[in-house]
């Protein structure tokens, strides 16, 4: 239904610099610079999370007070919210098929979609840190609790950035044109959003899947 | 009132008629007008040129460096007699803590980041980086990173833990001031320059390229920057997290480095030195790509073994990340892993050796040419070769839990360092800055330069080899009388060499900077092509036009300037090679093909209103959080104007509004 | 002291081209390097005076050797080319961009110097880490500024330990006996070295670390705290004293001897109840009794933010003190006893600090005011981050008769 | 000369200045000089004013200048609806309220009042910039896009998270789960069946959407206010267990609920062997062939002992740590602790850290099993 579609209303400005812009320059990869600059984005942080990681298998039977991972962890939430995160990332796949379709509508709709199932996986991490706090297992408890929330409080700020993302893409879309090649933009987040949901496989396996 | 309601004044170039209904978006959008002039002090601040921004980021590397170099002075003060007093311990602390944060982070790195940012669009033929806006991000960064770093020696001291700030000695407990947590978010905010820079440069050297430039037709320069970039963008993570670590248990009780809770200290080291040994090659190897480019140049052929010198580059870039425990083979390991380290450290010293031989061997039947840039360059080899083989006897673990963290290792690595990758630095300084400000640094002062400095370096750090092995540690404030040994030759009389030396070296730095003066006032106009070039960039005018190439040029191969201006022409004796065209000439011949619409970046507010945001933020960490919201509310306005910014400027921000066909855009995110 | 003095005169003569100048700064490079072992510093890394710094020796000498000789060859081409091959008006030369085959060949011969210099590093490294043949354990723990040995009960050598002995700065062992040092930290990391007798071992708060200890013969051995440790990192030293078995056993039974009470009246009197008064809450006298007959305890860990202070049972029966950084003998007989023959060694250092030896001034200093000799972290109004605790000995503000009283008790503790 | 307006506020200012003259002379004490200077403080802003007006000409527009008249404020067409008086008028009343109640609410409100105002600034200030309502409009939301759109995200996404995590809260553990579930796959299932159903209006799925999230939200506030399900506890080890003073039933709870993860620690002092037979000894690192049945503990030193049972029963290694006198000389309890219960072939770590010498002790410090009778490692601490 293209009356539902996007309506690039009024105004004459196209600026809106950090969503435009993608001029159709021949590059030596072929790839964008854009797109190319995101791969090397998400190398760099792999090894931020390989820090964190190895910081917290190192610290995560280290608990001189308070509980410890085999006392609070809940695997079937867990369980629950990394399938929710997976969806998402399923959901993402869609956004992006339907963006270079250049079907709006169901690329808004998708974006929608991937944004509320991101926003239910920190929705329960943050009940999970809630209940964790009223346990015992503090920021400053003890090295399992430091290195527990550090790392998958890192994650829980990627995603909550991600969700930020996916919204405004879809309130521009919905409020103002997008210049340049739409289906990009998407896919950038996209590229991110993904990424975010491996590094959360790695976590969940890691973290909680594997006794200490 | 009506007080506000005045309207804006006419603007003259707007049409008499047309002009009333609609008012240019512009000049209601007031402040919001960008930034256009090309010359005065603002053409500097919100320029987003790549040439501008490497000459300020060597400019301030350069004040770096003397900031550095006369903390190494009081070092070596201090070191020149037995139980000395010109230091207290915990000045002495900073200081050394100082000196290598600054010569390491605010120094080498940012100047090879100058001649980078400066030459390697140059190189590839292209007119800008490939986000010219997130480059000057990046400078400002690494200004303010810099200058916040240093206030802590006016706000109750600067950090005292050591360039490597161990835990737990890193900790509140054993260090209360807060010069660490300084060092700590100082170097996070570098650390973030660092980390846009990579991506840039590697985005424009891999997607920016002249056409017809393959990646084996790059200049070494080039390949060796774009192997440091892929460095920094694995490297920096690991040193991100490890100083969240640190921040987050000063600042707000985590309990990560608390022996207390069960922490090993060594996770520290660990993060630290993986981190830290790729530094190590960050440091060293724009030196590297610089040489390799004045070597041929004043040999008069090309790099001996090309391909080897890339791959070989590319090889240590990346055994370098498997090293790292070598510095910490007293830290007790177990002989395990101390086994394999060792082993591996030894393996890096191949490709490292290879490059020696290339450049040895890119002399062997040259025609050599010994100007000022052409002897810092020989000086790299002789000096790093002593550094190199002192590092083999540190590779061999036994060997080093002698050696280790005693003054051996402070001249080898001074050799590398110094030797290495600062008289690397110099050579560039004295090959590019024709290209660069189209007048030569004067030669003779440059001689006298390159003397005192190559003495200098020998008679400070060679006697550090002695101190070493007859068992002065390092970082210690005091060296007592009664273990200096006997004889003439004790610890004593190599200590004061060794003071006086430094002070050989201040003297060669000074005559540097009198020649930067000399030049800039008194130098005459340098002719196009004064050494007689091979690459790409000495296709331009000197200093080159603000768009760079006035058309792209298309490579054909490698030194691909060289093979324009010589071509081979067969004589009675056998080919030879003869001179055909002139830069001159060349110059001349791209000027009157140039393209016709050039469109470059605008200059932009924000990166520096962005990049000002940070140490608030920093500030507000250390003293009061509510400083951060309001550094966080800069850092938001700065980003809401960085997106509001077209990335170029409307003709209406020229004043007087430029033509419609004026050169500007370069169309990009950043 | 030969060779340095050679590397000096090349420097001196310093030629006027390039090539020569850069061939001496090869000399002095490689001179600089084995000028290490030419003369007669304590710590000296080529003076091995044991089993295992043996080991570290005959591994290391010859790559210092092929080192030097790499880079002379290296230097000595670059020099060669740079002569040869000088601009004297010749054509360009041919646009030569290499020869792979040279270039395999000269990669391959650093692999095998190299692969040849590994193999017995390999083993070295495992040798040197061996813990199956120890015949004596003692505990090295580090803080800020000393180091602390405990020697465990049980045989230690030929010598049978029956109570444990706590001490500090000096590490005494037995000759020809494998020792093994238990070496952990209590605050922050500390470096166990000395250069004579074995490389470094970190001290690290958490962890323990084992290093080999063995000395051939008797001597005292220097060493230094290498690992940055905050203020008074310089001044943080140690000793390893090597004895026979007999007068290791005469040691360890003066360790071990009743505690003898200053006669009633002396000024040593005096000065045991200044010590009580003002040293015993950090620093042990073992059998130290109050006026009820109680023993006088140390509680170190409610003032001192590592927990613990040196052990002064048997001060005088070491040859230094703050961190083995001041000298308890006067420097007549600290050179004679670090000049002692192996044979009369024992004997000179069991005599222990006597009267005539006694370097007053150093110790007289320390008690008016230890922070002015050696930088601490004891500023009273300045304690926030250690909650009240202190790092290092703080001014105690004595008096200066009851420093007089506190020397003469001290010079009993033998 | 003088326009309209400036007289009138000169009037103003003179007719101040007197009565500041006037009551500073008659009204004495403190009461007369807070008057008074109020009074010169009421002329200094009418003088004031009094010359904008003058320099401003009354703000009327000279007739003459017949560009700048039609491009007036005046001149332009009127201005648009604005929801931000009203938003800043809730956030000056919030602002009220939270003062006298509670903080929160206060804070709310000044980012509400700080947020009306910015908008309500920036849309006065766009909605003068031309004729042009349309460009007019386009401005505004140049300016405010880039802010309002993140900003519109995050504070949505907030209020969605935190909404979620109070519901699970409030609700039972094991329900939770299912409701987690639940709604993830409502929203998954959203997402296809709007996708598909192209029929549907866009405002048709986003209003669903908006509903849904609003219903959650109203969910989430109501479990906030109602409160949390009742909070697990994990039992730590205590000095009566590992002295088996405790009951049985508080051992057995240990035993299952205590933390079984151990910390692969480097580097123990020693390793704490149970025989088959139930014989303890220890084995100091670094010397593996003499048993010990004593080992030297330096003071204020953190200890691992690594404990190895290979005896037929579940074993705990205790670690005695002494008996003090308190500071007003009672006497104290025998401090301790343990690992936890160890099966046959199982190791665990324990760490401490004695700080006192034996002799401020009047128990000894040792290392014991509970239930393997005279069977014991001494400590010494000098």
């Amino acid at each position: 239904m293209a009356d539902i579609a996007v309506h690039d209303v009024d105004h004459a400005h196209t600026d809106h610099g950090a969503y435009e812009d993608h001029a159709p320059h021949a590059t030596s990869t072929g790839l964008s610079n854009n797109k190319l600059s995101m791969w090397l984005f998400l190398g760099s942080e792999c090894l931020l999370f390989g820090g964190l990681i190895s910081t917290y298998m190192l610290y995560r039977g280290r608990h001189e007070a308070g509980p410890g991972p085999d006392q609070i962890f809940d695997i079937p939430l867990t369980s629950v919210s990394s399938f929710i995160l997976l969806m998402s990332s399923l959901t993402m796949v869609l956004a992006v098929n339907s963006a270079k379709r250049k079907d709006d509508r169901n690329t808004s709709l998708w974006l929608t979609i991937t944004a509320l199932l991101g926003a239910l996986f920190v929705g329960g991490q943050v009940y999970e840190f809630t209940s964790f706090y009223h346990e015992g297992l503090g920021f400053t408890t003890s090295l399992f609790g430091s290195s527990f929330y550090t790392l998958t409080g890192f994650h829980g700020v990627h995603v909550t950035l991600g969700i930020i993302m996916l919204m405004v893409v879809v309130f521009i879309m919905q409020r103002d044109r997008i210049t340049g090649d739409k289906a990009e933009v998407v896919e950038l987040v996209g590229l991110y959003w993904h990424f975010v949901d491996v590094v959360w496989v790695i976590i969940f396996t890691l973290v909680y899947l594997i006794p200490s | 009132m009506a007080i506000i309601e005045r309207p804006a004044a006419v603007p003259a170039t707007v049409d008499a008629v047309a002009a009333p209904e609609v008012v240019t978006p512009t000049q209601a959008l007031g402040a919001f007008r960008r930034p256009v002039s090309s010359t005065g002090w603002k053409s500097w601040l919100f320029t987003v040129d790549h040439k501008k921004l490497g000459i300020m980021y060597g400019a301030v590397s350069l004040f770096f460096f003397l900031v550095g170099g006369i903390e190494a002075l009081l070092i070596r003060l201090q070191l020149a007699a037995p139980d000395n007093t010109v230091l207290s311990a915990d000045q002495y602390n900073q200081m050394f803590t100082m000196h290598a944060t600054t010569m390491v982070f605010l120094f080498v790195m940012p100047m090879a980041a100058a001649f980078a940012n400066y030459f390697l669009p140059l190189q590839i033929g292209a007119r800008d980086v490939a986000f010219p806006r997130i480059n000057a991000l990046g400078f400002w960064l690494f200004l303010f990173g810099g200058l916040f770093l240093n206030s802590s020696w006016l706000l109750g001291g600067a950090a005292d833990g050591g360039w490597f700030m161990y835990s737990p000695n890193s900790s509140a407990l054993f260090s209360p001031s807060h010069g660490i947590d300084f060092w700590v978010l100082g170097l996070q905010i570098t650390g973030i320059a660092s980390l846009i820079g990579a991506l840039n440069l590697i985005v424009t050297v891999l997607n920016m390229r002249a056409p017809g430039m393959k990646l084996m037709q790059m200049p070494v320069f080039t390949w060796m920057v774009l192997v440091v970039q892929f460095l920094l963008l694995f490297a920096m993570p690991v040193i991100t997290v490890a100083l969240f670590l640190l921040s987050f248990q000063r600042n707000f009780g985590a309990t990560f480095f608390d022996v207390n809770q069960g922490a090993d200290p060594l996770l520290w080291q660990h993060l630290f030195w993986i981190f830290g040994h790729p530094e190590v090659y960050i440091i060293i190897l724009p030196s590297f790509g610089i040489i390799s480019e004045v070597l041929p140049t004043f040999a008069r052929k090309p790099l001996f073994g090309y391909k080897f010198v890339v791959f070989s580059g590319a090889a240590i870039g990346f055994v370098g990340w498997g090293v790292w425990a070598h510095h910490m083979f007293a830290s007790g390991l177990g002989p395990v892993s101390v086994a394999v380290f060792s082993v591996a450290t030894m393996l890096i010293a191949i490709p490292t050796g290879v490059k020696i031989v290339n450049w040895t061997l890119t002399l062997w039947g040259g025609k050599l040419w010994f100007t000022t840039a052409m002897l810092f360059a020989i000086g790299v080899i002789v000096l790093f070769t002593i550094g190199g083989v002192s590092g083999v006897t540190h590779a061999v673990a036994p060997s080093d839990t002698q050696q280790t963290d005693t003054y051996h290792i402070v001249a080898h690595f001074h050799y590398v360092i110094v030797g290495g990758a600062v008289m690397g630095l110099f050579a560039g300084f004295y090959f590019w800055w024709p290209k660069m400000f189209g007048k030569m640094l004067n030669e003779r002062l440059g001689k006298w330069n390159f003397w005192l400095m190559f003495f200098g370096v020998n008679l400070t750090f060679g006697p550090m080899h002695i101190l070493g092995l007859q068992g002065q540690p390092r970082r210690m404030v005091v060296w007592p009388e009664k273990l200096t040994g006997d004889g003439f030759f004790d610890m004593h009389f190599w200590n004061q060499i060794a003071s006086v030396g430094s002070f050989v070296i201040g003297l060669g730095v000074l005559i540097f900077v009198i020649n930067i003066f000399w030049t800039w006032k008194k130098a005459p106009i340098a002719p196009l092509d004064p050494w007689d070039a091979r690459t790409l960039e000495w296709i331009t005018a000197s200093p080159p036009k603000e768009h760079n190439f006035d058309r792209i040029p298309t490579v054909h191969a490698l030194d691909e300037f060289f093979h324009r201006k010589y071509e081979e022409v067969d004589t009675a004796d056998g080919p030879r090679l003869v001179k055909v065209k002139s830069a001159e000439e060349i110059l001349a011949e791209e000027e009157s093909h140039a393209d016709a619409h050039i469109h470059l970046p605008s200059p932009s507010y924000w990166p520096i209103v962005l990049a000002a945001a940070l140490p608030i933020i920093a500030y507000g960490v250390i003293y009061n959080l509510m400083l951060s919201v309001v550094g966080t509310a800069v850092l938001l306005l700065a980003v809401f104007g960085w997106c509001l910014e077209p990335s170029v400027a409307d003709d209406s921000d020229y004043d007087p509004p430029a033509g419609g066909d004026s050169t500007k855009e370069l169309a990009t995110l950043g | 002291m030969d060779r340095s003095k050679e590397t000096v005169s090349t420097l001196g003569r310093m030629p006027s081209t390039r090539r020569h100048w850069s061939r001496a700064a090869l000399f002095t490079g490689v001179g600089l390097l084995l000028a290490g072992c030419a003369n007669n510093a304590p710590q000296d890394i080529f003076e091995p005076k044991g089993e295992n710094a043996k080991k570290i020796d005959t591994l290391q000498r010859p790559v210092f050797y092929i080192a030097g000789i790499v880079a002379l060859i290296v230097i000595g081409i670059v020099g060669y080319a740079m002569w040869k091959f000088r601009d004297r008006g010749q054509d360009i030369p041919e646009q030569s961009h290499g020869n792979p085959k040279l270039e395999i060949a000269l990669t391959i011969l650093p692999a095998i110097i190299l692969a040849a210099i590994s193999v017995p590093t390999v083993i070295s490294v495992f040798e040197l880490d061996k813990k199956t043949d120890t015949e004596c354990i003692i505990n090295v723990t580090g803080q800020q500024w000393w180091w602390e040995y405990d020697y465990a009960t049980g045989q230690c050598g030929d010598v049978k330990i029956d109570k444990p002995i706590v001490t500090a700065g000096e590490l005494v062992i037995p000759e020809k006996t494998n020792v093994l040092l238990r070496i952990t930290s209590r605050d922050v990391i500390h470096s166990y070295w000395i250069p004579a007798l074995n490389g470094k071992r970190d001290a690290v708060p958490g962890r323990l670390h084992t290093l080999r200890m063995q000395a051939d013969q008797p001597g005292i051995y220097t060493g230094q705290c290498t690992e940055f440790c905050g203020l008074s990192h310089a001044r943080m030293r140690q000793a390893a004293v090597a004895l026979t078995t007999s007068d290791f056993q005469q040691w360890v039974d003066n360790q071990l001897k009743e505690y003898v009470a200053p006669e009633a009246g002396s000024l040593a009197a005096e000065g045991e109840a200044v010590f009580t008064a003002n040293c015993s809450k950090c620093h042990q006298v073992n059998d130290l009794k109050n006026a009820d007959g109680s023993p006088v305890l140390s509680d170190p860990d409610l003032y001192v933010v590592s927990g613990v202070a040196p052990n002064l049972s048997h001060l005088m029966n070491r040859t230094a003190f703050a961190g083995w950084t001041f000298d308890l003998l006067t420097e007549e007989c600290r050179t004679a006893l670090w000049t002692a023959k192996p044979a009369d060694f024992g004997a000179m250092y069991l005599k222990g600090v006597t009267p005539e030896c006694f370097n007053e001034v150093a110790l007289r200093d320390w008690l008016r005011n230890p922070p002015a000799m050696k930088p601490m972290f004891v500023d009273p109004n300045n304690l926030s981050s250690t909650g009240g605790k202190y790092r290092g000995m703080p001014n105690l503000n004595l008096k200066p008769d009851q420093i007089d009283q506190l020397i003469a008790y001290l010079l009993g503790r033998n | 000369m003088f326009t309209t307006g400036s007289k009138l506020f000169l009037g103003a200012t003179a007719l101040s200045t007197v009565s500041a003259i006037v009551f500073g002379a008659s009204v004495g004490g403190s009461a007369g000089m807070l008057g008074t200077i109020g009074l010169i403080s009421v002329a200094v802003v009418f003088a004031f004013i009094a010359g904008i007006n003058l320099f401003t000409r009354d703000g009327n527009v000279s007739a003459t200048e017949a560009d700048v008249e039609r491009n007036t404020a005046a001149a332009q067409a009127g201005v648009g609806r604005s929801m931000w008086p009203l938003a800043a008028a809730l956030g000056s009343a919030g602002l009220v309220v939270g003062a006298v109640s509670k903080p929160v609410v206060f804070k709310v409100s000044f980012v509400i009042l700080l947020a009306a105002a910015a908008e309500w600034m920036v849309q006065g200030f766009s909605e003068r910039v031309s004729a042009d309502p349309k460009y007019n409009e386009g401005i505004r939301k140049r300016l405010l896009h880039p802010l309002e759109f993140p900003l519109l995200a995050a504070v949505g996404a907030i209020v969605f998270i935190y909404s979620f995590s109070r519901i699970m809260l409030n609700i039972d553990k094991d329900a939770g789960r299912w409701v987690f579930m639940v709604i993830g796959a409502i929203i998954t299932a959203a997402g296809f069946i709007f996708a598909a159903k192209r029929g549907m209006g866009k405002s048709t799925a986003a209003g669903i959407i908006t509903v849904g999230a609003l219903a959650l939200v109203g969910v989430g506030i109501a479990s906030a206010v109602s409160g949390q399900h009742p909070i697990e506890e994990h039992p730590e080890i205590t000095s009566a267990v590992c002295l088996g003073t405790a009951s049985e039933a508080q051992i057995e709870e240990i035993d299952t609920k205590a933390s079984q993860s151990v910390a692969a620690k480097s580097n123990v002092l020693a390793n704490v062997h149970l025989t088959s037979d139930e014989q303890l000894y220890a084995l100091n690192t670094g010397i593996g062939y003499v048993q010990y049945h004593e080992i030297m503990v330096p003071q204020s030193n953190t200890v691992h002992v690594m404990f190895h049972n290979d005896s037929a029963e579940p074993r705990r290694l205790t670690i005695h740590l002494g008996t003090f006198k308190a500071a007003d000389g009672t006497e104290g309890s025998e401090e301790a602790d343990c690992t936890t219960a160890v099966e046959k072939g199982g190791t665990a770590f324990l760490t401490f850290k004695i700080t006192k010498s034996q002799l401020a002790s009047t128990t000894p410090y040792r290392l014991t099993v509970p239930g393997v009778e005279d069977q014991e490692i001494k400590l010494l601490v000098p």
